[in-house]
């Protein structure tokens, strides 16, 4: 992206922001909560006013957006039902219903969204935009509301799911970007500035307990710490 | 059970009403009169209700048909709804005095101009409504959809629609009643027979307790089709939030 | 000042020129009655309302009047404004009906007043016709409008003084068919009815005074009472309302204290053929003559 | 602006319809006709407008408050609702024709028998959607107010209220397109002014283009009335969703 | 509580469920999503049918609930607003003023919840939750959406004001856990038990670098991921 600006109204969000999204690689934005990361995903999305979108994307919100009328399996299938069509969506079923039994929800198919927690909930979005087979995926604090196993596990199923395409993936979790994240950048300021970019070694996902990644997290962790919220 | 009760109360309320106020029998007769022509006309006032009824049922059925088609349509485009929307509102502003004679020159005398009476009579409440709850999805979701490229079509059957079928079971049962009123309007478009002629009739004769007859018979009808109606939209409208 | 309430039998028209005259040129007030005019868009609801008590005279017809009283509302028929029919069949010059036994098989409008069966039975019995051979509709008050467009072959209900000169306006010539000529009694057009229990002779004898001098200053001076009319309300000074003026005022009963009582039996009578009530009341339950 | 395009583009529909189908002007007058009773008469016109004006708003204000009171009482209370609600869908069902006399003998002649008719026909949208906006509050909320030991009564009022604002800004709107047609149906009840009374009289006489004339009137106070609410309503009550 | 049966249809999701919380001590749940702690803390706080309440609770769920027609300071003095006690609203009145700055949001006093950010959103939930002043107090993972540092002052926030309360603190980050809870329990199963009771020692808030928790903390995390989820 380059020279981009969001607003809303008098608040200016960014301003003159040029960033840099690899191509193929999966990127983390860290930053305090209020900085503007949800922001900046949105203008990816090309949902805010002025914003371009380039490529097909697959968008995960910060909340889950299930739709309470269709099942679970239904909301994962949603984008196809929504393109209307019907070959894609046939095929597209199968993978869901594997999706769906990856994280955890074989035996929910069928249940309306509000049977779910507020974990299962995230998890069927979560399988709702992987499902979605795009170049790009934008997601917003995709694990905020699981445990920590589950957790791991679904970040080895997105770290498989998303290689070779285009990620930004919103945590507040410095581990978790470590973990999956090719490229780090970290928001700061009013209007924000990323920081420079932080590019862990090894394949993802990365073993959290490899001590070049401990050195890293205290990194992001001062990093963070030193900026005004 | 319930509507039988709900029936006596009705009965009771008015006795009452009659007792209380001291209004003369020709002007609001007491139940118990209208009972007694309740059961010794019924056999007209059954197939003036039967009558009434179709038009009833067919004019919502329309109405509603209609009104959604419209409601839709005027999601769907700015245009239609910038050019279309005053005329709707105008329509509901035109008494039926003025356009029963167009209406039975263009349907004729028989049901079809009651019919297309009550449906102008009911179905602005259903578009009203209906398109209120297609204005005001929740835009969380509109962005999702947007993101999964989908038409403006698809977003407005798949998303917007469902979303605001709890309106238009709102606005679905305000249809309901005032579909009786529609009929009996509709039957001043040249009736010659259905429950709002034969109260009309009755009462130009001074045979009040017969009109109310008629007119007891005609909330029994409205009653039962508001029932009927709420029933059926909490039946296939499960889910009642619009937003999350 | 006696405070009076009148209710009309519909919206203000030349037949309730006596009516006005009287109250536009202080008739009423000089004998010593404050009259307010009220018209009702429901022609049926001014005589429950009067046995209601909640007016003190209505303008009322003939024929209803005896229904009503059959059906054992406390009302009396005090006075006249207008002592013979002036409803009609009309159906169009042009059109496909000659006499009215060709209106076998046709379809004839009326607007309800509750009678019009029977006046209408009458009629076409005479002409070796039955009900059944017409298809009668409520057209409401769209009479002419009705009969113009050629949804109905025919109309009953029409006033002589009126419809015919509403089809002239519009370049049609009507065709009319007096009922009291073909088989239906004479009565009276417009009356006045009050409460029973209540009747108030001393005021009434002033009313219908006021009534009778108002009919004989309108007669005299056409022209003047047309432009005291026309003025007392804006919605008045139409085209229409000049053309039936001149048609109504030879109509007005000029003593509206008259009452002929065996126009009462004998359409009593007619009504009772005909299946409207089931037994004539007693005539002195619902006339009163004010002497 | 925008009205003034819409009522010209009315107008030039009207002059279309005319001509498409041939209708004879004492049904339907061509536009043309009525602009020069329009002009010739305006002082009448006005005149009555001014007095169906006020019954239209003073119905549509009852109306609302009424509407709005009994919504919230049914919401508050399920007595009240088992036993007003079926009255309540009964009263939509009673052709003026029935109850006009009643009404007079409880509040004479005046103008608040008229404005009484004029509220009636407006009060049920409003009861309804609001009722049914109060019916489906976000159930996390309700939760929450339960945690902090609301009275049902400041639920009511301070939760349940305020989200059920946008159904009732529907159910408003719907109340204002009903309230010329509320406001003419009042005339009947012994009136001797306003627009429908002046529209009945030339109609049974034949003056169709004063009826039209009036019509024309009537539609625009309608619509004026109707884009008034629905700015109000878009002012007072910004947030939209039922939901979150 | 004691045998408390909580389920939903046919799904059973606690039965004869036994379990203490110690009076004016904070006791942190953790357990796989979908287990059961959001129904546990809707039990405790009598929100489900059968369900008792006991004392009054101040609770916070786990969607911010925020009043979209509100400002940020109604929203958080909205208990009082609802109970309708003008002098303790006056009161409270300084107290919220004071718990949104400590969460961040003192210039947002008079936004509506649309303007903020999701991190945002959920502080004024909690700022709302710690104005009530209640001796109960039930929180449903109340930091979800907050960066490391930002959750860890608000972590500070939450233990000094529940000091002396009952505190029932639903969480997914075991370290978090560690750090404020008096007692923590492990759910598990379907239908759930709740685990032994874990105490680490030292005062609330612990430092999260001390050996001693880092042993917990490795238990715990091996006690969730022996679990089914
Ligand atoms: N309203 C409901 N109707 C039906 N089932 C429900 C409902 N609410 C919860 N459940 C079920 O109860 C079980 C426990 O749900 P709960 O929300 O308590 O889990 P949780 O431990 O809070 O999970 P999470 O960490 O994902 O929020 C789940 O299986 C869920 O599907
Ligand atoms: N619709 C909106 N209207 C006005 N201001 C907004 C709107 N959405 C976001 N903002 C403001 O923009 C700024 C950035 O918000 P954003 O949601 O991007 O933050 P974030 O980094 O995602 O925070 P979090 O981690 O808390 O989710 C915030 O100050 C927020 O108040
Ligand atoms: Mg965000
Ligand atoms: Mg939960």
């Amino acid at each position: 992206m380059r020279d981009a600006r969001i607003a809303f109204g008098e608040r200016l969000v960014a301003r003159d922001l040029t960033l840099e999204f690899p191509a193929g690689r999966t990127t983390c934005l860290l930053g305090r909560s209020g900085v503007g990361k949800t922001s900046l995903l949105r203008w990816l999305a090309g949902l805010l006013p002025d914003a371009p979108r380039a490529q097909p994307v697959a968008y995960m919100a910060q909340s889950d957006l299930l739709l309470p009328w269709l099942s679970v399996l239904d909301n994962v299938l949603l984008g196809y039902r929504l393109r209307g069509d019907r070959v894609a969506l046939a095929a597209a079923e199968a993978r869901a219903r594997i999706l769906l039994a990856e994280v955890g929800l074989a035996d929910r198919l069928d249940d309306r969204p509000a049977q779910l927690s507020g974990g299962m909930r995230q998890r069927a979005a979560l399988a709702r935009t992987l499902c979605e087979d795009r170049p790009v995926v934008l997601m917003d604090e995709p694990f905020a509301h699981l445990d920590a196993v589950t957790r791991l596990e679904l970040q080895d199923l997105a770290a498989r799911l998303l290689a070779g395409r285009t990620a930004v993936l919103v945590t507040h979790d410095p581990l978790e970007a470590l973990r999956v994240g090719h490229q780090i950048r970290v928001l700061s300021g009013s209007p924000f500035i990323a920081g420079p970019a932080i590019e862990p070694v090894g394949v993802v996902p990365r073993d959290p307990a490899d001590p070049a990644l401990l050195g890293l997290h205290a990194r992001l962790v001062a990093e963070l710490r030193g900026l005004a919220p | 059970m319930r509507p039988l009760i709900t029936a006596i109360g009705l009965l009771l309320g008015w006795e009452a009403l009659v007792w209380a106020t001291g209004v003369p029998s020709y002007i609001l007769p007491p139940p118990s009169r209208v009972l007694t022509v309740l059961i010794e006309r019924s056999d007209l006032l059954v197939a003036e209700a039967a009558w009434t009824a179709t038009e009833m049922v067919v004019g919502l059925l329309l109405g509603l048909v209609l009104g959604g088609t419209l409601a839709i349509v005027f999601a769907a485009s700015a245009g239609w709804r910038r050019w279309a929307l005053p005329l709707v509102i105008v329509s509901q502003a035109i008494p039926v005095i003025a356009i029963a004679p167009l209406l039975v020159m263009w349907l004729g005398y028989g049901m079809a101009s009651k019919v297309a009476m009550a449906a102008l009579v009911i179905f602005f409440p259903v578009v009203s409504t209906l398109y209120d709850g297609l204005r005001r999805t929740n835009e969380g979701w509109l962005d999702l959809a947007r993101t999964m490229d989908a038409s403006p079509r698809a977003v407005l059957l798949q998303i917007r629609l469902p979303a605001a079928l709890p309106a238009f079971a709102s606005g679905a049962r305000i249809a309901a009643a005032v579909a009786p009123i529609g009929a009996v309007i509709g039957e001043w478009v040249g009736a010659s027979a259905g429950l709002g002629y034969l109260m009309t009739l009755s009462l130009a004769r001074g045979q009040t307790p017969l009109a109310f007859a008629a007119l007891v018979v005609l909330c029994l009808l409205g009653l039962a089709l508001y029932y009927a109606t709420d029933w059926a939209a909490r039946v296939l409208v499960p889910w009642q939030s619009q937003g999350e | 000042q006696d405070k009076v309430r009148l209710l009309l039998d519909w919206f203000v028209n030349p037949d309730h020129a006596s009516l006005v005259i009287a109250k536009q040129r202080g008739i009423f007030t000089k004998h010593g009655l404050d009259v307010e005019l009220i018209a009702p868009a429901d022609p049926n609801a001014p005589p429950k309302l009067v046995a209601a008590g909640q007016a003190e005279y209505a303008v009322s017809y003939q024929p209803t009047l005896q229904m009503l009283a059959a059906e054992g509302l406390p009302l009396v028929r005090v006075g006249v404004l207008v002592a013979q029919p002036l409803n009609s069949l009309v159906a169009l010059e042009d059109g496909p009906v000659k006499s009215i036994a060709d209106f076998k098989g046709r379809k004839i409008g009326y607007s309800i007043a509750g009678f019009e069966e029977a006046l209408l039975g009458a009629i076409l019995e005479k002409a070796g016709l039955t009900l059944k051979d017409v298809t009668l509709i409520n057209v409401n008050f769209a009479l002419t409008t009705a009969l113009m467009s050629k949804q109905v072959d025919g109309v009953i209900g029409a006033f002589r003084n009126f419809e015919l000169n509403d089809l002239a306006l519009h370049k049609a010539k009507g065709r009319l068919w007096e009922v009291e000529k073909n088989g239906v009694p004479t009565y009276d057009e417009l009356i006045l009815v009050t409460k029973r229990e209540t009747v108030d002779v001393p005021r009434t004898k002033k009313l219908l005074a006021a009534i009778a001098e108002a009919t004989t200053w309108l007669r005299a001076n056409p022209d003047e009472a047309w432009g005291i009319f026309s003025k007392s309300g804006k919605e008045l000074d139409s085209e229409l309302n000049k053309l039936a003026w001149k048609d109504t005022l030879p109509l007005l009963a000029t003593d509206p204290s008259a009452l002929d009582r065996t126009r009462y039996t004998a359409f009593a009578d007619f009504l009772v053929k005909r299946g409207l009530i089931k037994q004539a009341p007693a005539l002195d339950s619902y006339l009163r003559e004010i002497k």
